[in-house]
Formats: structure tokens, C-alpha cells, sequence
């Protein structure tokens, strides 16, 4: 446990995040782990980050230890792809029982770790430490060095319970794993000028494969992907490559910083959401490999491909102009950086009504006012009444989010795409990009929003609940109108921090009373940003505003 | 706006047509008691036979007048007449419905004169209830033969009430079209007597057909609607025609009774439902059970899981014109685009259906079209599962004949339970097609949106 | 039309016929025609029968010439299996509308024949004559010969309108059809001196199938199949063949007569029903080819083949005999000869209660009597009221017939074998033997038979409407044993002939007034037996019943 | 008499077994305006609502006490206390149902007594109903989750009738078991109502579960029983448990209000809704309605036309207890073999299945003995279709979770409407199977034969 304590510290103090880069020193060793809220949290634990970022390795045994509750009730239920092997589809856990938990799972485990290789004799098992063989002592690292002396085949241990954090925390605490067992324990058969790693990309509904073709077509192999469609001797040989994307998902920055500081393999952040961001992306990798040692003919062949690709995928948009014209968007994505796809989406007429802030980092934020224009919503936190308000204030004519959302789209009757996990589409590249858009527009034409917004015969027109709940909110804005004391009130309740329920009036108070100029100074004081620090630039607006001028701006609304 | 076409080929391949006379004699089976005879060679009933016994997986009675080739030229009144009283003497009906075919209307034989002839050479048969339809083979097809049977069944069977009678506001009477199978008769049944009213089909062949165990070996039809029934039609209150072909048997009820009617093009589908809710809750001056309120909601939020799947597919859909329009205007409403219809002849539903064009073809012009259209999703009877292997799409099964599954009798598309359950059926028969053929592989990265730009150009042309 | 008067009188005058040979002069010149009873007729038309004749025959087109009706309502409906091409199984009609019954339908049948020839170009395409264009007086004969002579095909009239006759009839007109345009019009690339030719097996359930691969290695070659699996280029050069089989159905006897007395292609009856009669059929086929020149060292191959195969099937039988012990089995069949698979089944341990001899030959029922004994019941024809009686009263426990009954047993809650056209599995040969009793054991012991005989809860014991069907009849009976008068009635009313509606009394009068001694007098008198001649040997049993004692006997009921 | 086998495994491969207080989690989710709590780290939480969201296609109220690791260690007080008052503050739920987890039970947080510390510390919870039960993950499975739930419902929300209070003739209770679909319980509702009976349920997931639009982006559960229903049940006459694994509740029931109860192990099958019928004729005193007179000679017709296509076929069935002794008792009836049964916990129905072994296993376990034994049928959760992939055999969806088709909640099996449907349905997989798999070829003559004596090898073995 004190290994696994360091390894989370370690990770938190994590200088090649972007976020962590706005962070103090103070701040930084306080990490990224949010302080959960009983009763108001939701989201995956640790071991479910861990599994996420992991799983794509698709010819490796993937062992629970743990009760059947960790396995049993989510396996088999990610949406990526392999090329081969199957085996990471298959659940294998050590589902203990009353007596493990009293006497110890070591055993079970061990004999777990036989059986699979006897069975199904894969190249490596990951072993996922859980929550109740963690309380009770069970040492997996151990038991995993004994197996892997025993069988003579890699037992990796991923030391990521449930409840030492947020799924965010597991995704690292997974590549630290890689960083310590796996990158650099074998060596690959050859190795190339052309040899790059992607990290963070997990091949979500195959999407990998949209990228793939191009970089064969240039001649550039993707020597380990960490993990889409990934295979274990792949990684284990990572070390070797010559180059470095890290995706935008920043679940693994931790193995992409290791990599350059232990091999010097320079990385990137990049994202092959978009068409711009897909050429960039491909421009950074040749120019890495170039700048390693790669032949520079290949920057003239590699802007060939993206001139050639950009053409066909503008023309391919080009015929939804007419038909996205007048069309809005609401945006609200979480994993994907909202403003990766935003120029294509306006390329192809869509508008922009508002996108989602949650976890973008103030250069994101500016780089959406930039694209979408100072009036652009951007929505922190809301309830669903409060989304369905904005998706009829906004006028949007279409949300585009992930799964968890979906409902509040679905029930008010508005067009909703699938933009996250469960997607069944990939989005991914120039291919990507038009499939996207061909998506939009069949979920935008579909007759059948026409169809269920009609009020049923025994309702009144206008005396639908979704107007109801409408006309509620009104009436509640026209009350908080009427009465400026109590629509200051709500004003200062409005939460900035999620994590430590902290309200905008308890900041500002702070901020005024206190003259504070700092986010540390207001989380020394209020606690605010001591979370995930999700909400630091939200901080940062809020004391920018009381220093420019006294009457305080709303934050959550904007 | 649809383009009504017509297939310039002279010949058909792989018919979606069934000949009219069967449809008169599927009307017939409606009735209890009943035995339909088709006047024609032994084939005419034979070839019908089989179709329905495949179809609904029960003993159908069907009888031929047996016409040989001498027959055919002399005139059949002899085997007319023999047909009637064998029938009469062996099966008892409670009434023979009697079709012609294209053997016998190709000479003309003058069944009608027939009938009256024989009433009178028989006193055993003088009151024995008898209906002809003149359902030639070389014209119209299936749902014409059930649409012209049920308009002359009103005519002949149904009394005209009395000066001054009083009119029933209970009872209702109900037109179903030959789209409707026995199990959407039941849930329409239930549906209407759940507002308080006391419903009669004509013909009701959820009654017959609907595979309950019989109380006899009986040769006649068993349940089904009575000719006494049928009689006492005057009575209701009102009338609903299902299905633009039920217009002409509704206008028959309105001439000889004075009832009005209403006529309901479909009931697949939300805005259906909802019109059909409506109008029972308003001639029956009750508010829509709470059952069907909750349904409602179930149907919405069924079409919201269903349009992710049912959205975008390209539809290939043949069917006769009112099964085309309910289905395909409800798949249409889901998001599906109806890229290649067929259909077997005229109707004034045609020109309103949700495409572009809409061909009086067969199976090959609606394969060919699928094929140059790009069709990944068919509706057809299952006479289509020729073409479904060969193009390797999702075929859901819609219509008569369905001879490869069973429970076709029982297919429910009619209210919003009916509408939900079918969304489900369709809708995890494409997923299961896009698990099969269309999971992403390295090697089909551009496919996809190939083939999603289609579908957009498509849309973008209506 | 006067042709085919001339070819339907030709085949009536068919030696070949088992039945046929039964009859006299005058008997057969009238033949096989049914003059069908309006109101009272069941089964296909002559149409029907030819296309059920030749449709097997796969790589050729079909052409329906005439209403919608005769195709539309029936194509695809065939459980034929092909091989190779699937052509067979498309529906081609010309579909005639108004138009074409007022100016005649020549012309869209050329047009029909071209564009099949465009579209689809068979090796050749069958048009099968109906009734309406036949009434109005279509030459197909003519069209056929214009449009082979115009594109340099084989365009093969089939007139079997529908109202000439029944669907037997059809059969013949088929193979007439055969004879004159197809056989003997091409040549084999080779021939060898173990070439047949099997007539009149159309491959149901793909069970050619279960015999072929026995012929294959006996160095068998099957040059035609006339007609499942069929290809046209086979049946056109079938007259090279050195032997033939005809399969005991009698649907083809005049092709398998003709082509002896043409080509000299001794032939005989045989069976794949049951395995000894499988086992005879494959030495009749040796000892045929080795009469024509095989080495006659096949027929101990073929011995050493039947012996092992039947070792095998008995071996695969056996344990079925404790399972089937005290089973009781009601045949009743009419495609197949009832004696056909009696064996095997008795074999197995099952006991016949019944079997149906509605097509029976005198032959067949002595057959069946010695395998049965006397106590068999031989089931004429049968309201289904008197069927299930029957079943009852036999005491069965399993019904094996032809679709049409299904429905008796089925809601008699009865086990039920489909053993005609329309069943699912292929029960020829070895395999197809044992495969049938596997089906028999599946039926007779699938728990669903007890689930549906129970009454429903609102019924009391005994009184389901089965048994007060029963119970009526029961009452009937009562009433007849106590009335002798109306017994003697009852008696003399049976039907004996089907066709010609004659019953028993009507019969035994003629017999007794007039001391004839003859089928030929009694049909003369009566015009009984004057339609199928399914009931010849009821007539003779009647008559030496009556010339042996004086009280008749009950025929139908025995 | 089937033999109970347990597997002998260290490593659960592929499993069948999900968690009991997600199965606890579901029944709370019966009730009306409730919030289940899983006592735990989030991830407990986490997975359940997410299984739950991909089966029944909602949003789905479950929160937790977000356990850390520290927490874990101090005891979970301040944890349990926050969530109820965050909760409380935030949804204003009308009930808070509490499970407990493997992480916190491997500590032994006393839960009860930190609720009643928290009525105690904070009035605005006082009278908050709460319910609390034990399910350890690493006991036990998602069944006995459920069947614990329901059973301390009872305990804790049913008012002990007072002294001589009249019990409501017309008035029963219905304790369904998880086994059971939304749609289930509707088509159950209907049957009950159409004996003029009012039935309660308890949990009521058709009314929280099933669909419907609700009335506002209500972040609780909406519909289900209300509290005050549940306390209310005591006035019942009767009640029907339905599944082995409501005895439990039923006696609880029993023990606190007098009320008899009457266990129906199965409601699909022809007996076992004879069973049903007649039981409601007689507590109801009415005679069956001819609707269900109807579609009991349908269900009969369908058992006929099934037995074709289900008779002889080899199963492989992997499901919780009760749902394995009603679906695999229903097939085995319509003529399946169940030769390879798999399932997550002991039960007294086990032992009473139509098979020779059942094991409580895995869906390893399944495959393999599916593999050995030349299974041709497979029918489990969404979770088995890697298996059916791999043997190629027709794979019926049952059991939660069915993440990979929509529709799940409304998937009936009980009624005889519901059987006769589900009869369709499989019948209908296995003749595409027959045709896609099993159609003739010159090659697998000897197949057929070799593959049915296996068949009845298996079957004299019983």
C-alpha cells in the first residue's frame, strides 16, 4: 500500500499535464484527485479507469481480483476494437467469496493466474487490484512476481482499488503500471526511422483504423499504441520508438513525460478529431520522425496526403452546407476537447449555440470564444432541467454529447448524437469527420422528432411537461426578475466548485474582503479549486471580474 | 410527393402479386361458418389453399366449383350449382362466398343468374346465404379481391334498418383492410372495447385465423363474424374503415344505412394512435384509459431508442398499397429512407407515400432498385428472401404470404403497443445486421462514410 | 389443342402404369383423369403437377404464361434443393392483364421470353401453358418455336393447362413434354458404363442427397436426374444412360417407358424408402448396368457397400427399440408407398396401427397385410372427425402423414410427423431411415404433448371438446348398433368411389341384380372407378366379397 | 431430479453472476420517488447504474456513499450521514434505499445504527422513510440481492394491520421476482384487473422502468409504488409471490399482517398460467374472461407450430435461478433438451429442473459444456453472445443485462399471450439458424443423422 501511495502521489505531481502546468507547487502536490461527494458523485472509480486505459491491449488475460461486483456487473462493455485476438473481451476475475475475505485471496488469486495460462495461455495477465482484497491486505504485487517466476510469462500487477479515486486517477495509475512492468521488458524484431507510439487512443468503435491506412500510406509505423488495438509485446517494446502522439485524452501523459524523460522519445499533444487537428497531427509526427533522423522527403509526401484528404473531405461537407444552414449546435463533451471538432462543424454550416466547459483548460476556452464568438454558452454544471433550458434557449436544434446526457436531449425531444464511449460510430480523421456530419444531419432530418414533440391527444397544445417544465423555470426567472435581493441570492449559490461545493457568493465574499489576487490564495481560503481543479479557470474569471469592475459577472450562466 | 410508375416489362419476375379472388376469399374466411368458392379450375383454389395454410399454419376451407376444360367453354352453371349443394350437404355453411376467377371470366359465366337459378331449382339452398364476387385473375390483385368482397358483403348481407330505427351509440362497426392480421384485429378489439364500445368486424378474421383451437372439426370457417351479425350492422353508431381500400365498403355501409363513417389510412405509428385515441374517446365521450396513456409514452420513448438504428437505413419496401403506406409511412417517420418501392396496383394512397417514386412492379424491380439505390434494409412478404440473401440486408418480414416463420397471424403493427413492439423487432434486427456486416475492420475505414453520403444526397433531393 | 387431346390420350394409354395394367382396354383408353366433384375437390391442377415435375430442374427458366394466379399465388414454394444454380426458384410470369385476354397474350409471351434471355440467360426455358391463354386460344407450341428459332435456345412448350385435368395428370403431360423437345436433343461430354438416370425424384430436403454419395462410390453415375438437382443439359442427353430408376412415385412412368422403347434404357420401380428397399434398389441398379456391360465385380461392391451401410443404420436403430417398445404408429401417406418404410419402422420396435392405402395397388395392400397382418386398418378416405377417431381408437401414439392431416393430429393434441413435400429433414436411404425414426422418437417424446392435452382450468375432466367430439360419435355408433336399419343405411352410404361420388349400396345392388363380375361391368353400371381408379381395388374387394357370402362386408371401415 | 454442482474454478471466467446490491439497488428502483444508495466506493455505484442505463435504456436515479479509502478504514459514518443529506437536499426523494457493499461489509460499517444516528443528528431526516439491507458482493448474487430488498420492504415499510381491521377483498399484493420484465408486470397488471382485482406491487419496475416519458427531469425514480401503498398492503386478501426467491417476502408479509400467500414458481408455460388463471378465478370469484379463454387455445395452436422448430433442440440455458427454472422449464417442455444449465447461486428449484446437472458456474463453464455436449441453442444475458459467436449457435437474449438489443424491458414471457409470443420469437431464431447453418448439401449427408442420435442418446440418459 505505501508503494502504491507514493506511485499516486508521484502521479499527481505530474508536470507534462496541462492542467497541472497551471497549477502552484502546492496545488500540484494535492493532484488531481477529487475529493468524491457521498450523495452527488458519479462517474467510475480508480480500478475502472485503470481497466478503461488498459483493456485495448487486446491479446493480454485482463484479471479482477476482487468480488464479483467489480467484474461481474461491467465486463465485456467497452466499445473498442481488435484487429486479433479476442482474449481482452473475456472476463476473468477471482469473484472471492466470504471466506477469501477472511482468510486472504492470495491463493485464489495465484490459482487463478495458473489456470488462465493453463486455458488460455496468453502472452501477459494484468492483474487489477480491487477494493476488498486491498482492505484485506491481499498483496497482488507479490503474488504477481511469485506467478510470473513461477509460469515464466509477464503477471503484471495494476494497483488501482476503487477507492483511492476518480477514473481520471486509475487511467494513470494504469500507465504507471506500463511504465514500471511492461514498456521496455522486451525489444522489437526491427525497428525503423518511421516508428512512432500513440498513447491514449483506445480504438473506440474501430476509429484507430481511420488513422492507420494513412500513416501506412506514408510509410510510418505505429510501433505501440497505447492501447487501441493494442498487443503486449508492442508495448513492452514501446521504448524503441523514435516518436510520440499523446491523443488529447490526457489519461495517460504520465507514460507519454516517462517515455521522453527515461528513452527520449519526444511526443506531442495532438488530436485526430477534425480535419485541421488531423492534419496537424500529422504534420507534428513527421516532423518529429524527421527531426529524429527520418528522411525529410517525408514532410513533401506527408502534406501531399493532406492536401489530397482535406480536398476530398471538404468536398464531401461541401453538400451539407445547404442543408446545416440556419442549424445550431449545443456541444457538451467531456473526453473530447470541445474545440477539436468546432471548425469543421462550422465549416459545414452548423452554428455553434454553446459547448461545454467542464474540463477544458483556459487556453481552450479562449480558443472556443475565438472560434464561436464572445456570445457562445459555456456550460459548467448543470441539472437536467437547467440543460433542457438551454437547449430551448439556446434554440439549439441538435446536442451533441455523451451517453449520460442523452436522456435530458432525448425526453425534451431533441436531436441527440452519441459523441463519447458508447458511440457506435468512429469520428476519427478526415473519414471521421464527414461520418460525423453524415450523422448530424440524419439525426437533424429525422421525422421522428417531428412525431414524438406532438402533444399527445389528451394533452392541451402547450400543455406538454416538457413545457410545463418550461413554463416552471420562467415563472422562477420571472420571480428571481422581480426580486433582485433573492436573484442575488441564487446568484451567489450558484456552485463554481463541484468537488467541494463551493459557491460563487462564499468566493467572491473571500475574494473582496480578503483582496485576494490568486486561485491559491482563494482555495487556501475557500477550499474552491481543491478538487479536480476543473473549476480553476473559473476562479480565475471570477477574480478577474472583481478586479475590473465591482458588480460581480454570472459565471455559470454565461 | 411520390411518382406513381409502372413497370413497362412484359414479364414479371418474382411476383409481389397475388391474384384478387384469394383476397375475396380471405374476406370470406371472416365470416363464421363460412366456405369460400372460388369458381375456376381446381388450381384456382388449390394454389390459394396452400398459400393460406402456409401463411397461417391452420386447416383453411376453400372449395373449387372445379371447372374443366369442357366446363369452361359450355358455361359452368352445372358445376356451380353441384358445387353448392355438395358444399351445402357436406359442410353446412352458414354462408358459401363465391368468387370468380380468370377461367371463368374469361368466357363471362353469369354467376350471379347462377345463384338465383339454383335458389330456385333447390328449395334446400333457397335461403342459404350466398355472396358472389366477380374477382377475375387477369385484373387488380389481392387487396382488390378483399376490397370489392367486403364492399358486396355490406351490400347484400347488411339490413337496412327500419324508418326511425334507433341506432346503437355502443356499437361500433369495423372495416379492417386486408393488411391487418388477426392478431392487430384482437388489439384493435381491445382497444375499442376499452372506451365502452361493443365493436363488430367485418370481416373479422381474428375470430378465424387467429390459431385459437377450434371446438370441432369443423370444415367451415370457425368463429369469424356471424351473417346475423353482419345483418344487425345497421344498428351501430358509427363506422371505421382502416386502410383507403375499406373507403368503397365504408361508402356501401353509408348508402344502404345512413351510418357515417371514418376512415383511418393507418395504424402504425404515433400520430395514428393518436388519431384513432381521439375519435374513440370522442364518439365514446370517455377519456383515453390510463393503459394506453402510459403506452403512449412507451411508444415515444420506443421511437426515440429506435430511431439511432432505424435512422438513415435505406428502405427497399414491397407491399400491396395500404400496407405500404402504414409500414412505410412508419418506417418513414423512424427516420428510414424509402429509396425503393413497389407495389401491386393503383391506389389513391400511392401519391402521398414519403418517396420519390413508387413502381406497380414486382420483386426484380424493387432488387434492381434496391440494389442501384443502395438499399440496406427490406420490408417485403417472404417472397423476399430470395432477394435479402442475394443483396445480404436485414429483411423484416411484412405481409401475406409469410410462409418461412411462423406466427405471422399474430403480427402486431396496429396501436401504440402494437407500433412499440414492432419498432423492437426491426430495430434489433438491424443492430444484429451491423454486428454481422458492419463492424469497422482495418479495411473499411472509408467505407462508412461513403456509403452515409448517399443516404444524405438522397435525403437532400425530396 | 388438338395436340395435346392427343398427348393427354397417350399418356391415359400407358402400359407402363402399375395401375394401368390392373385395367382393361376400354379402362385405359378412358385413363387416368379425375372428373373432380365441384364442392367437393381438393389437390393441384394439371399445371401444378407439371411445374411440381419440372421445376426441380435448376438451371432452367420457368415461365408461367398467364394471370397472376397460377404464379403469384404459389411461387418458391417448393422444398427442391439445388446445387449450383438457383434460377429455378425465380418466379417468371407473364402475368396477362385485360388487355392480353381480349388480343391474345403471344406477343408478351415472345417479349417475356426475350427478356429472360437478356437478363438471365438460362441453357433454357420451360413455358408452361395455363387456362385462361389456353381458352383464349395462345399457340404456345408456336411462340415457343419462334422465339427458339430467334434467339438459339431451347424454348420448351409444357401444356399442361390447369382444368385438363389433375395434377397426376400434369406429371405425365410434363414428361411428355421431356420427351418430345428435350431429351435426346443434346449429346454428354462422355459417357461410361455406369451412367443411369433416376425419373421422377425431385430432391426434397436435398435427399438425392443421401443416395448420390453411395452412388458415387460405387462408381454410379447419375447422367440424369429427371428432376431434382437436375440441369438442363443433363436431362437433354439423358438418353445415353445405360440404366434407369424409377422412384416409386408413378409421376414419370411414361419417360422412364419411352426411353426404353426409344433408347433402349431397360429400367425398373424402386424405392430409397426404408433400407431394404434402398439396399434394392442399388443392386437392381448394378445388376441393370452389369446386364449392359458393367464389370460385374460392381455387385459385390455393391454388396460390401449395402451390407456395411446397413450395419451401420441398423446399428444406429438399435437403440431406438427400447424407447419405441409398445409405440404405436398410424401411416398415412399417399406420395410415398405406404409399405415403403414399414419395415424399418417395425424394426425399430414401433407397431403399426394403420396405414392409408388411398393410392395403394392390390399389390401394395397385400404387402401390407403381410407385414402388418390383418388387423391392420387400411384408411380410405377419412373426414377428420373420422381421423381422429381413428387415432383414437387405434390408440396411436404417433401420426406420419402429408401436411394436409397436420392439422387433425395436431389438434388432437397427437404427435405428428410430417413425412410428405413439405417436411423440413430428408429420410432417404441408410441415413434418411434413421433420421426419420430419430424424428419419430423427437415427436412422440417432447414433453409438449402432455402440456397441451391437459384442459384448460375453466374445462372439467373430460370434457374437452375432444372428447365430446368423441363422445358424439360414440353416441352415433350406439345409435347405429341399436338400429340395425339404419346401421345397414349408414353401411351403404359409404363412399367408395371418390371421384364419381358412387357409394357402397349402390354397388352391391348392381353386383347383386345384375351377377356382375367385374370392375369393367360394376364401372359401366355405375360409373364407379370411372375417375382415378384409386378405388379398383375397393371394387374388387367388393365384389368377391359379395360372390363369396351373401351378407357384404364393411369395406371402408376395415 | 437435476444434480447441483458447484465449479471448481479459482478463476470465474466470463461470468454469469452479477452483484446483490445492484439487485437490491433494482428493487428499490420499484418504489416510488426512491434513491437507491450503494454503501461504497463509487465504482460500486458506477457499474450498477451503468448495467442498468445500457439494459433498460433510462436514466437511472443511484447514488453512493463514495467511499474512500480512508473512509473504509475509520468506518463509514460521516459517509452515510453526507450522501443521506446531499440526497435528501438535493432530490428530495420519498424514500432512500440503502444496500451496503463488499467494501464496506468487509469493515462491517453498522448501518442501521448510522441511520438512526443520522435521524437523530438532523430533524430534516427524521421521518425520511429509509430502508437498509446487508448485501455483500462477495456473497451471494444479484437474485438475493432482490429478494433480500423486497423482504426488508416488508419488514420496514408494511403497516401491521390494526387489531380486526377488514381486509379488501378486491385487494391483493404481488411480490414479483427480478426474473420478471416492466412489460412482465404490465401484462400481469392487466390479467389481475381483468378479474376485477386491485392489485399492489411490490417492487412496481413496470412503473418505473418501462419507458414512459416522464413528467419532469425528475432525478428520482418516477412511478413505481408509493410508500404510503406499500404501507398500506397489510388490507390486502391475498398475495401472489412470484419466483422461489419471494417466499421470503411473502412470509415476511405473512408474519406481519396474517395475509396467506400463494407462490407461483413460474408464469411462463401453458400449466403455469393455467395455474395463474385458475387461482385468480377463484380468489376473484369470477370466471376466466373469454380473451384469456382465447389466447389460451392460441398459446396451444403456437405450442403445436413451435414443437417443430424448439422440439429436440440441445440447450444451453445460463440464468439466476428462478429465471432458468422458468424459461428452461418452458422450453424443456416445448421439447428442448436442456443439457447444459449454468447458473449464479443456489435455489430450491434447482434440484427440480428437467436436466441432469445444473452448475453454478460461469459462462466458461456453459460454453464448455455447451461445446461437449453439442449444444444448438443458447439462451442467457447479453453477456453470452461472445459464446454464441464462437459455437455459432442461435442465441436467445434473456436475463439482465441485455445491453446489445433494445427492448428489454418490455420482453414478455409470462401470460399466455406472452408465451405464445416468446414461442414465436425463439421458433422463428431457429428456422433462420436452420436456414442459415443447417440447409442440405451434397456434402453433410451423414450430419443430420449423427447429430439427432446424439440427441436421443441424451435423451433416454434422463
Amino acid at each position: 500500500m505505501s508503494s502504491l501511495s507514493a506511485t499516486i502521489q508521484d502521479v499527481f505531481n505530474e508536470p507534462g499535464c496541462g492542467k497541472n502546468a497551471d497549477k502552484s507547487e502546492a496545488e500540484r502536490k494535492k493532484g488531481c484527485t477529487k475529493q468524491l461527494q457521498p450523495g452527488g458523485a458519479a462517474g467510475g472509480c480508480a480500478f475502472d479507469g485503470a481497466k478503461i486505459a488498459l483493456q485495448p491491449l487486446t491479446d493480454v488475460a485482463h484479471l479482477v481480483h476482487g468480488p464479483i461486483a467489480c467484474e461481474g456487473n461491467s465486463w465485456d462493455n467497452r466499445g473498442a476494437r481488435s484487429s486479433g485476438s479476442q482474449i481482452w473481451r473475456t472476463g476473468f476475475t477471482t469473484d472471492i467469496n466470504e471466506t477469501d475475505v477472511v482468510f486472504g485471496g492470495e491463493k485464489r488469486l495465484f490459482k487463478s493466474i495458473r489456470e488462465i495460462i493453463e486455458k488460455y495461455d496468453p502472452p501477459a495477465i494484468f492483474v487489477y487490484q480491487t477494493c476488498v482484497p486491498a482492505m484485506i491486505g491481499d498483496d497482488i504485487d507479490a503474488v504477481c512476481k511469485a506467478a510470473k517466476e513461477k509460469f515464466g510469462k509477464p503477471v503484471i500487477p495494476i494497483n488501482a482499488p476503487g477507492f483511492v479515486g476518480s477514473k481520471n486517477l486509475g487511467n494513470k495509475l494504469a500507465g504507471e503500471a506500463l511504465l514500471c512492468h511492461v514498456i521496455g521488458t522486451e525489444e522489437p524484431e526491427y525497428t525503423t526511422p518511421y516508428d512512432i507510439n500513440i498513447i491514449g487512443e483506445y480504438n473506440l468503435s474501430g476509429e484507430l483504423w481511420q488513422i492507420k491506412p494513412l500513416l501506412d500510406e506514408l510509410g510510418i509505423r505505429i510501433l505501440a499504441c497505447i492501447s487501441g488495438d493494442g498487443k503486449y509485446k508492442e508495448v513492452a517494446s514501446a521504448h524503441r520508438a523514435k516518436a510520440a502522439m499523446m491523443v488529447c485524452s490526457k489519461a495517460m501523459i504520465n507514460v507519454a513525460r516517462k517515455m521522453e524523460e527515461r528513452y527520449g522519445i519526444p511526443f506531442f499533444e495532438g488530436s485526430f478529431y477534425g480535419i485541421e487537428d488531423t492534419s496537424d497531427a500529422l504534420r507534428e509526427i513527421s516532423q518529429l520522425l524527421v527531426e529524429r533522423g527520418a528522411d525529410p522527403e517525408l514532410l513533401d509526401r506527408t502534406e501531399a496526403l493532406i492536401a489530397r484528404e482535406e480536398a476530398r473531405a471538404w468536398a464531401a461537407i461541401a453538400p451539407f452546407k445547404p442543408r446545416f444552414k440556419g442549424k445550431k449546435v449545443l456541444l457538451i463533451t467531456g473526453g473530447v476537447k470541445s474545440w477539436s471538432v468546432l471548425a469543421a462543424l462550422q465549416e459545414a454550416g452548423l452554428e455553434l449555440t454553446g459547448t461545454s466547459v467542464k474540463k477544458s483548460t483556459k487556453e481552450d476556452k479562449a480558443r472556443i470564444k475565438e472560434l464561436m464568438g464572445q456570445d457562445a454558452h459555456m456550460i459548467e454544471d448543470m441539472t437536467p432541467r437547467e440543460m433542457y433550458k438551454m437547449l430551448k434557449d439556446a434554440q439549439a436544434d441538435i446536442m451533441l454529447s455523451g451517453g449520460r446526457s442523452q436522456f435530458v436531449a432525448l425526453k425534451a425531444s431533441m436531436p441527440w448524437l452519441d459523441i463519447n464511449q458508447e458511440r457506435h460510430h468512429a469520428y476519427m480523421g478526415y473519414v471521421g469527420m464527414v461520418k460525423l456530419l453524415q450523422e448530424i444531419d440524419k439525426a437533424l432530418y429525422n421525422p421522428v422528432w417531428q412525431q414524438v414533440r406532438k402533444p399527445a391527444p389528451w394533452e392541451a397544445e402547450g400543455d406538454t411537461w416538457q413545457e410545463r417544465a418550461m413554463a416552471e423555470a420562467e415563472a422562477e426567472e420571472a420571480i428571481l426578475a422581480a426580486d433582485p435581493q433573492l436573484a442575488e441570492q441564487k446568484r451567489r449559490e450558484t456552485r463554481v466548485c463541484i468537488c467541494k461545493s463551493v459557491d460563487l457568493g462564499t468566493i467572491e465574499d473571500a475574494i473582496l474582503s480578503r483582496n485576494l489576487t490568486t486561485v491559491d490564495e482563494v482555495r487556501e481560503l475557500t477550499n474552491a479549486s481543491g478538487g479536480c481543479s476543473d473549476c480553476t479557470s473559473r476562479v480565475e474569471d471570477i477574480l478577474a471580474s472583481l478586479t475590473q469592475s465591482a458588480p460581480a459577472l454570472a459565471v455559470a450562466a454565461e | 410527393m411520390a411518382e406513381v410508375k409502372t413497370s413497362k416489362k412484359s414479364c414479371s419476375v418474382n411476383p409481389l402479386k397475388m391474384s384478387q379472388p384469394i383476397g375475396g376469399a380471405l374476406a370470406f374466411m371472416g365470416l363464421r361458418g363460412a366456405m369460400p368458392l372460388l369458381h375456376g379450375s381446381q388450381g384456382c383454389t388449390s394454389f390459394g389453399l396452400v398459400l393460406f395454410v402456409r401463411h397461417f399454419k391452420e386447416a383453411i376451407p376453400m372449395q373449387t366449383t372445379a371447372m374443366s376444360e369442357v366446363a369452361t367453354v359450355l358455361g359452368g352453371f352445372d358445376n356451380v350449382e353441384q358445387a353448392i349443394l355438395n358444399i351445402h350437404k357436406k359442410t353446412k355453411p352458414e354462408i358459401i362466398g363465391i368468387c370468380s376467377t380468370g377461367v371463368t371470366e374469361t368466357k363471362g359465366d353469369d354467376v350471379e343468374g347462377y345463384i338465383k337459378l339454383v335458389r330456385e331449382k333447390n328449395p334446400d339452398v333457397k335461403d342459404l346465404p350466398m355472396v358472389y364476387v366477380s374477382t377475375p385473375d387477369f385484373k387488380d390483385a389481392f387487396q382488390d379481391g378483399w376490397e370489392k368482397t367486403v364492399a358486396r358483403m355490406v351490400e347484400v348481407l347488411v339490413d337496412t334498418p327500419a324508418e326511425g330505427a334507433a341506432t346503437d351509440q355502443k356499437r361500433i362497426n369495423v372495416l379492417p383492410g386486408c393488411h391487418l392480421t388477426p392478431g392487430d384485429l384482437d388489439e384493435l378489439r381491445s382497444i375499442i372495447e376499452d372506451f365502452g364500445l361493443v365493436p363488430t368486424f367485418l370481416p373479422d378474421i381474428a375470430g378465424s385465423l387467429d390459431g385459437h383451437i377450434p371446438d370441432d372439426f369443423t370444415p367451415t370457417t370457425i368463429g369469424g363474424v356471424g351473417v346475423d351479425e353482419v345483418a344487425a350492422m345497421g344498428q351501430a353508431a358509427w363506422t371505421i374503415a382502416i386502410g383507403a381500400q375499406m373507403r368503397r365498403a365504408a361508402q356501401a355501409m353509408e348508402k344502404k344505412t345512413g351510418i357515417p363513417f371514418k376512415l383511418l389510412e393507418r395504424l402504425c405509428g404515433l400520430e395514428a394512435n393518436d388519431k384513432l385515441m381521439s375519435f374513440l374517446s370522442k364518439i365514446s365521450g370517455r377519456p383515453v384509459p390510463k393503459k394506453y396513456r402510459r403506452q403512449r409514452g412507451q411508444l415515444v420513448d420506443a421511437m426515440l431508442d429506435g430511431h439511432f438504428h432505424i435512422g438513415g437505413r435505406r428502405l427497399a419496401i414491397g407491399a400491396e398499397p395500404d400496407l405500404l403506406n402504414d409500414l412505410g409511412g412508419f418506417l418513414h417517420e423512424m427516420g428510414a429512407h424509402m429509396v425503393a418501392a413497389v407495389t401491386t396496383n393503383h391506389s389513391p394512397v400511392l401519391e402521398h407515400l414519403p418517396t420519390e417514386d413508387v413502381l406497380i412492379g414486382d420483386l426484380e424491380d424493387l432488387e434492381t432498385m434496391a440494389k442501384e439505390r443502395g438499399c440496406d434494409f427490406l420490408v417485403t412478404h417472404s417472397h423476399g428472401r430470395q432477394m435479402a440473401a442475394r443483396l445480404n440486408i436485414p429483411f423484416y418480414r411484412a405481409g401475406l404470404p409469410t410462409f418461412d416463420r411462423i406466427g405471422a397471424g399474430h403480427q402486431l403493427s396496429v396501436g401504440y403497443r402494437g407500433t412499440r413492439d414492432m419498432i423492437f423487432t426491426i430495430a434489433n434486427l438491424l443492430i444484429a445486421d451491423h454486428e454481422e456486416n458492419h463492424e469497422p475492420t482495418p479495411d473499411t475505414w472509408r467505407e462508412g462514410a461513403g456509403h452515409g453520403h448517399g443516404a444524405a444526397a438522397s435525403v437532400s433531393a425530396h
